[in-house]
């Protein structure tokens, strides 16, 4: 029973993550009808911020969670205007293939400009391990675990809230109801794009700041991250913020217990599993979001 | 207020809409009429930016705001009312209007009371979602969402279109209030009646050209109308 | 003179191949380093070439490559230590494993596009990646495999200049048999599927199979040259067939050109090569991949091939462009529509004489969507011979009915009868084959094809087999494709555009287009053509032509027609008959002049009042 | 159109003739002199510059650069410059690519494996054939060391069997009473040439022991953990590199596994490990380093070294220099005395002749820095060096602790 409580709370932690990199890709997908690809680059990108900002300069943690979301925003924002503004009039197939391809560059720019394997960023709350007695066992409860558990679905629900309500957010929300129908409201497409991946950016930056600690810095971060948001974001419905909170976790849950209960080479097979079986039987996700009848 | 000279559109090589010129003052009424095809929407979806303008002016206020983004002239107070809606079928109805009362940052929007005064269905639907009303209330909060961004001319897509009987005479009375606030108005009809109801000026369209302009009184006694129509 | 070769069948099918041949000379003048990256590189060019149909002309993008060339490298490689296979024929065995795992992977991969599409080709590619890893008694696991030198007759082949041969030969003849499908039928119905896959399904165009069997062959290729190269690698492992090797043969097609197999060809040996050749930065290869892929997609989205062809001058589509579609817009038709040549299909059947049956009967045909009673129990019936008009204002219904009618969107209810067969669920090869065809409202040519290959397609013969065994029919110029020529010349000339027969159909006038749709409809000799809107968006005179054409089509090849169509004038004027639809019902019916005179109809139009309901 | 078919014919029996001739030329002799001037020699070198091991063949290409660059500062060898071309190559079909690259086409008088294992047993095959002297610096697989082969050397990093020998030692060392141990092992090359050269020693030992295994690259170990934790080992080896092991270690009391004494093999042992485990976890872990300093150690040749690196590539990134570094510097030392006593006659047979006979070889003999073990051939031992250091964090750093 420790045993299970221990592995749920493992799949907990690995689900936030992943919720976070599935809701900034939602929000890039949802305003603008681009698939990112390169979204596992950016979560890579912030991922190695933290590094400079704990390990390289030594600045306070809290600077990482300040500073990233804005600076991996504005990166965001740039690759929108540089590569994806000229290519909007380009169909979706070579938008695809533009972010597939964007998304290595990504990587293999960070790979040359640290030529390592791995960098090992420390954990943001260190300390003892709490431990908490059930019957004769014991549950043991790492402070980081809790951290980025709540951390990050705090952040996810934030975005979830700004998507909802803020004015920014309902701008994005008229512009993938209708394009049209947004810009008659005044939305400005080139605004709300860009502002859909400067919010889309932050959020995969501050996906990397918690990923950081328990997942190192390294090219590979950035392939990892993305097929998990894809699939956390196909169980939701891939329309839908709480559908990827909810994917997320469903996805690191499923990972953590196929890994304890059945074998290691499971874990890595059971997202694609997860993403197959609801690609072909509810293509609309688990959690579709209610949608009216079309206007 | 308006004034368009020379328009064309076209997509691709494909030239829809030839050499068009036609001016709005405030609180005036024109109607665009014609058949299905003939150039009416691409005409006002190019005045209001959703289409590139190919050739020609569009002064509005002063400005050409030819080839300018949709939103921008929204902005500036030229707000489109498109055939198809164009709704956000997930957002309430008050949602939508406060959508679009952004619009208006030089302008003092209208408020969503002002609306509903307008509307008074509007006002009893506030939390329901636009995918879910009925035709004639996503007219309606259709008109509402342009007129709240308190514009000075409104560019009428065929808004009569798919609507019961009942509802097209109400749209006639919301038309003649927005037209006597001082609003200049262009009307996209197929509909005689209305249009005869609300129109001081008419233009006939007709393979995306002018085949007939003159006032309104004159157009319904035309045989250019039924010719655009039938022969 | 280029042109000319260009359209040589035999140059066109046998070029492609003729560059690995190239290969061979190439290695004679390095040395085994040069000869073992030639290996590699003509490899790579067969899998660009694959890739370049499959991505080029299915339009679908696969990150599965590399589970494809595992499938190859570890299949042959296993049959031949472990069963004892020769080399040859495990590297044929290879392909039939390659287009399994093609099959099973595009049988549920092609209900989806774009990214779902490309998730689950990433799927494919990480469950093979994983079967590899963790399957270790068999693939050796993460450690590899060791690969025995090739041997081919009884000998072993370890020098570096003998491989290159075996791979060259085997090499160019996979290439041939690509060409011959790429630019034979079935690559020109590929062309059509991803052109305009409503107008494709139209004729006959199994999407789904044609995409399946794109998958199917393209990774039976890959998989070919993969096993070619194995013993090459002496060891695979998985990592030499992970997600990244596929993504960067992805590459091949786009930066090399996807319009025609030559991109992949030039894509996959320049950047097989290119690597060797930037050895001393090759820290920045894949850097330098990426930025080519995304610069070639924004700036030059032809790829190397428009690049090379607009240098050479060669771009007959710019040619076409160049000359305008303007000038010979209004071509009028032939004088007459001849009668056709004796190419006409079986199936045809003499005009329907006075004691024919009804070309079309509707008996109460509805179509609900949602709360809305789009067609309302419409009942129709449309006499051999005739031009019958079907009117009503924007959402009466009519484009419901129109798509019940042809068998687009099923009717809820109701049945459908053409000729006294009832075709209310035939699918579309067995409407063509009773003499039923269609325009469509939004000009639905395949752009890319030429105008005698969309005529082409109208013939209907298009179900996968069929449309594979064109394509070796064309190779050889059979009689069946001279016949299938001849039957399209018939058409586009009845129709007065074979003067364009082989300009892409996307450079054609709008008007030009509709013809070309009409010639499409009528090359199969039909009995009956639903026509969509044939006049919207065209101008005035355009019109008056059209008319004039469908009517002499129906007088001379005794074509019944049912026409859509908002322009009232152009149906009053075209029509023998006419039905007024309004909120889903037929109001009212009859000769034309009297129809628009009666007051419902008024009514339904001008919201003129009715004297009474 | 015949004379077509003719031309064509024709060609075609040119190729044929081109081909037999082609493959009755054979392999390059024996007693090669290629890549030897008389001002220069040149040595050619592959490892992976990206990838899953690029942090061998990085440090592998940088710490050869840099003894290169020493010896010719120091007039090179016998009067000839070293001249080094390294070749990127990550999967084995690319090690065969650049070892032919080198050896056939820019004729590389010596080859440099500072590949992992992976890109070692790709090339085994072809060296051999070849007989070009090959220097194997990095690869502990036995692919490459069994058959024995003359031409064929191996540096500092040993066989299988010494390491795991070395990891068992320490893991009794810490617990001497352990009745069982966990085998932790990556599923790639070396990691698997380590756990079976690990399997019949424990055996042997007569202790219970668990294996589990993890994919390269692996951040969650929660099934492994699991497993150690209901068999309730109390020493676990770990085969892999330092991340993984990092992360391994650093999740064992998530998952229960707490008081455990943790040995990691020598790519594990690596500064970056330490903010990975956290200070709290540093305590238990121990390894073997194949070097006698540790590059975050501060005794005087470690830091010369260290100035000399930082000097020529800047500012050293996190977890740099690393073993490789310091094996690819101290193995060119090695390299450079075998080809000095060779000779001014200098070809594969005395290169090969002088080497094997080449006895306590260290870089201060050449005047380079002492950072690793010295080395000893014979002619039928091609093992340099199999001293193994043994490792503890220390002060948030590594240590090679004196025996």
């Amino acid at each position: 029973m420790a045993e299970f409580l221990m592995v749920i709370i493992g799949g907990l932690k690995i689900g936030a993550i992943y919720a976070l990199a599935a809701i900034g890709l939602i929000v890039i997908h949802k305003a603008t009808k681009t698939v990112n690809f390169a979204h596992g680059g950016l979560v890579m990108l912030g991922a190695f911020a933290a590094y400079l900002i704990v390990v390289e300069l030594n600045w306070p943690y809290w600077l990482a969670y300040v500073l990233i979301p804005i600076l991996i925003g504005i990166v965001a924002t740039l690759l929108e205007i540089t590569i994806l503004r000229p290519l909007r009039r380009a169909d979706l197939f070579i938008v695809i293939v533009a972010t597939i391809f964007l998304g290595i560059a990504l990587s293999e720019t960070f790979r040359l400009a640290q030529n390592t394997e791995m960098l090992a960023v420390p954990a943001a709350i260190k300390g003892p391990p709490m431990m908490l007695e059930l019957g004769e066992d014991l549950i043991i409860i790492t402070r980081e675990q809790i951290w980025v558990c709540l951390g990050a679905l705090t952040v996810g629900v934030i975005g979830l809230l700004i998507f909802r309500y803020a004015p920014a957010g309902r701008s994005m929300r008229a512009m993938a109801a209708n394009v049209r129908g947004a810009q008659l409201c005044g939305y400005s497409v080139n605004r709300v794009y860009a502002i859909a991946w400067f919010v889309g950016g932050a959020l995969a930056g501050l996906a990397g700041v918690f990923a950081a600690p328990s997942h190192g810095v390294s090219p590979e971060l950035a392939i990892s991250v993305i097929t998990a948001a894809f699939v956390a974001a196909v169980i939701g419905g891939f329309d839908s913020l709480l559908g990827a909170i909810i994917g997320g976790l469903l996805l690191g849950l499923a990972e953590t217990l196929s890994a304890a209960y059945v074998s290691s080479a499971m874990k890595s097979a059971v997202s694609f599993l997860l993403l197959f079986v609801v690609l072909l039987w509810r293509p609309e996700g688990l959690f579709p979001e209610a949608k009216g009848r079309d206007v | 207020m308006l004034q368009v000279t020379n328009l064309r559109v076209a997509y691709g090589p494909v030239e829809v809409v030839h050499d068009l010129s036609l001016s709005i003052e405030a609180g005036g009424v024109l109607a665009i009429l014609g058949a299905n095809g003939a150039g009416k929407t691409s005409c006002v979806e190019a005045i209001a930016g959703l289409l590139p303008v190919a050739q020609g002016k569009v002064i509005f206020n002063g400005a050409d705001i030819a080839g300018r983004p949709a939103s921008d002239i929204v902005r500036k107070g030229l707000a489109l009312v498109p055939q198809l809606r164009e709704l956000f079928p997930n957002f309430g109805v008050e949602e939508t209007l406060e959508a679009a009362m952004g619009a208006a940052v030089d302008r003092q929007s209208l408020t969503i009371e002002e609306i509903f005064d307008y509307f008074p269905v509007l006002a009893e639907r506030r939390k329901q979602l636009a995918g879910s009303l009925s035709g004639g209330e996503q007219q309606m909060l259709t008109i509402g969402r342009a007129l709240i961004t308190n514009p000075k001319v409104m560019l009428l897509d065929e808004p009569s279109a798919g609507l019961a009987v009942g509802i097209v005479r109400g749209l006639i009375d919301i038309i003649k209030r927005i037209q006597a606030s001082g609003v200049g108005v262009l009307l996209v009809e197929q509909n005689l009646e209305i249009a005869q109801a609300v129109a001081d000026t008419c233009l006939v369209l007709a393979t995306g050209r002018t085949v007939w302009e003159g006032p309104m009184s004159e157009a319904i006694h035309m045989e250019e109308i039924r010719e655009a129509y039938f022969a | 003179m280029f042109d000319r070769l260009r359209r040589n069948r035999a140059f066109r099918n046998l070029a492609p191949a003729a560059t690995v041949v190239l290969a061979l000379l190439a290695g004679l003048a390095v040395d085994g380093y040069g000869q073992f990256v030639l290996s590699l590189t003509v490899s790579a060019i067969v899998i660009g070439a694959a890739l370049t149909m499959l991505v080029g002309y299915a339009r679908c993008i696969t990150l599965a490559t590399g589970a494809m060339m595992a499938l190859g490298a570890y299949g042959s490689t296993l049959l031949v230590i472990k069963l004892g296979v020769p080399y040859l024929l495990a590297v044929l065995c290879a392909g039939i494993i390659g287009g399994i795992g093609g099959f099973l992977l595009a049988v549920p991969g092609v209900r989806f596009r774009g990214h779902n599409l490309a998730m689950v080709t990433l799927v494919f590619q990480a469950v093979v990646v994983i079967l590899l890893r963790e399957w270790r008694d068999v693939t050796g696991g993460a450690e590899g495999l060791n690969v025995p030198p090739p041997t081919a007759f009884g000998m072993t082949l370890t020098d570096d200049y003998a491989v290159l041969v075996l791979n060259v030969v085997v090499c160019a003849l996979v290439l041939i048999s690509l060409a011959v499908l790429v630019n034979g039928a079935f690559g020109k119905n590929l062309r059509a599927v991803t052109g305009n896959e409503v107008g494709a399904r139209a004729f006959g165009i199994n999407v789904e199979r044609h995409l399946i069997a794109a998958f199917v062959a393209s990774s039976a290729i890959i998989a070919v040259a993969a096993a070619l190269n194995a013993p090459r690698y002496r060891i695979i492992d998985p990592d030499s067939y992970g997600v990244i090797v596929s993504i960067f043969t992805l590459s091949y097609p786009i930066v090399g050109g996807m319009q025609s197999i030559w991109g992949g060809v030039l894509g996959g040996g320049i950047l097989r090569i290119l690597p060797e050749l930037l050895r001393p930065v090759a820290d920045f290869i894949e850097l330098f991949f990426c930025i080519l892929v995304i610069a070639t997609i924004m700036f030059f989205p032809g790829g190397i091939v428009e690049l090379l062809s607009r240098a050479l001058r060669l771009n007959r589509e710019g040619a076409a462009a160049a000359a305008g579609p303007e000038e010979t817009r209004l071509a009028g038709p032939a004088e007459t529509v001849s009668p056709s040549p004796a190419a006409s299909s079986g199936s045809t059947v003499a005009p329907g004489g006075a004691s024919a049956p009804a070309a079309l009967i509707t008996q109460r045909v509805r179509k609900r969507y949602g709360a809305l009673q789009a067609v309302d129990d419409v009942s129709i019936e449309v006499a051999a011979g005739s031009l019958h008009g079907l009117m009503g204002p924007n959402g009466a219904g009519k484009t419901t009915l129109f798509n019940a009618i042809s068998g687009f969107t099923p009717a809820d209810s109701g049945r459908i009868e053409c000729f006294g067969e009832d075709i209310t669920a035939a699918p579309v090869e067995a409407r063509i084959a009773i003499g039923v065809t269609r325009s469509f409202q939004h000009v639905a040519v395949f752009p890319k094809l030429t105008c005698l290959d969309n005529v082409i397609i109208g013939l209907g013969a298009n179900g996968i087999w069929d449309t594979f065994a064109r394509s070796f029919d064309e190779s050889v110029n059979g009689r069946r494709s001279a016949k299938e020529r001849e039957a399209a010349r018939w058409a586009l000339a009845a129709i007065g555009i074979d003067g364009k027969a082989e300009a892409p159909a996307g450079t054609l006038s709008l008007g030009d287009q509709r013809r070309l749709e009409m010639a499409r409809a009528i090359v199969s000799r039909p009995r009956l053509i639903f026509l969509d809107e044939p006049v919207s968006g065209v101008g005035h005179q355009e019109a008056e032509l059209l008319k004039e054409l469908l009517q002499r089509i129906n007088t001379d090849l005794g074509v019944t027609m049912l026409i859509v169509e908002h322009n009232i004038k152009f149906l009053v004027d075209v029509c023998d008959t006419l039905s007024v639809m309004s909120s889903g019902r037929i109001v009212a019916e009859g000769k034309p002049g009297d129809v628009i005179a009666r007051p419902e109809v008024r009514e339904v139009y001008f919201g003129e009042k009715k004297a009474a309901p | 159109m015949q004379a077509f078919w003719k031309a064509i014919a024709r060609a075609a029996t040119g190729l044929a003739v081109a081909a037999v001739l082609a493959v009755s030329a054979g392999p390059a002799a024996q007693a090669s002199s290629q890549g030897v001037t008389d001002t220069e020699i040149t040595i050619g070198a592959l490892g992976a510059l990206t990838g899953a091991t690029a942090f061998i063949g990085g440090p592998g290409r940088d710490g050869i650069q840099l003894a290169v660059d020493k010896i010719n500062e120091a007039g090179g060898i016998n009067g000839r410059k070293l001249k080094l071309i390294f070749e990127h190559a990550f999967t084995p079909a690319e090690s065969v690519a650049a070892a032919k690259k080198l050896v056939e086409s820019d004729k590389v008088f010596v080859l440099i494996l500072a590949s992992g294992s992976t890109g070692a047993a790709a090339a085994a095959n072809y060296v051999r054939e070849t007989g070009v002297a090959t220097y194997n610096i990095y690869g502990a697989t036995p692919i490459i060391r069994k058959p024995f082969a003359k031409n064929v050397f191996h540096s500092a990093i040993p066989g299988a069997e010494v390491s795991s020998q070395a990891m068992i030692d320490r893991a009794f060392e810490a617990r001497p009473k352990a009745k069982k141990i966990g085998v932790l092992a990556g599923t790639y090359a070396f990691p698997q040439a380590n756990k079976k050269a690990t399997i019949p020693l424990l055996k042997k030992k007569g202790v219970e022991f668990v294996v589990e295994e993890f994919d390269q690259g692996s951040r969650d170990f929660t099934s492994q953990l699991l497993s150690f934790a209901r068999a309730r080992v109390e020493a676990v080896l770990i085969f892999g590199s330092f991340s993984e092991a990092g992360f391994a270690i650093k999740q064992g009391p998530e998952k229960g596994l707490t008081g455990v004494t943790w040995v990691v093999d020598g790519s594990a042992v690596n500064d970056a490990i330490v903010p990975i485990l956290g200070a709290e976890n540093t305590k238990n872990v121990w390894g073997y380093y194949n070097a006698p300093y540790f590059p975050g150690q501060s005794d005087a040749p470690i830091t010369a070294y260290k100035k000399m690196w930082t000097a020529k590539y800047g500012k050293a990134p996190q977890g740099r220099p690393n073993l490789y570094d310091l094996v690819g510097y101290g193995s060119t030392y090695v390299l450079a005395e075998a080809m000095k006593n060779a000779g001014k006659n200098l070809n594969w047979d005395s290169l090969i002749a002088a080497w094997s006979s080449l006895k306590n070889s260290k870089p201060s003999n050449l005047g380079g820095v002492e950072i690793t073990f010295p080395q000893s051939f014979s002619k039928t031992n091609h093992q340099g060096s199999t001293e193994l250091g043994k490792a503890a964090i220390k002060g948030g750093i590594w240590q090679v602790v004196p025996k």
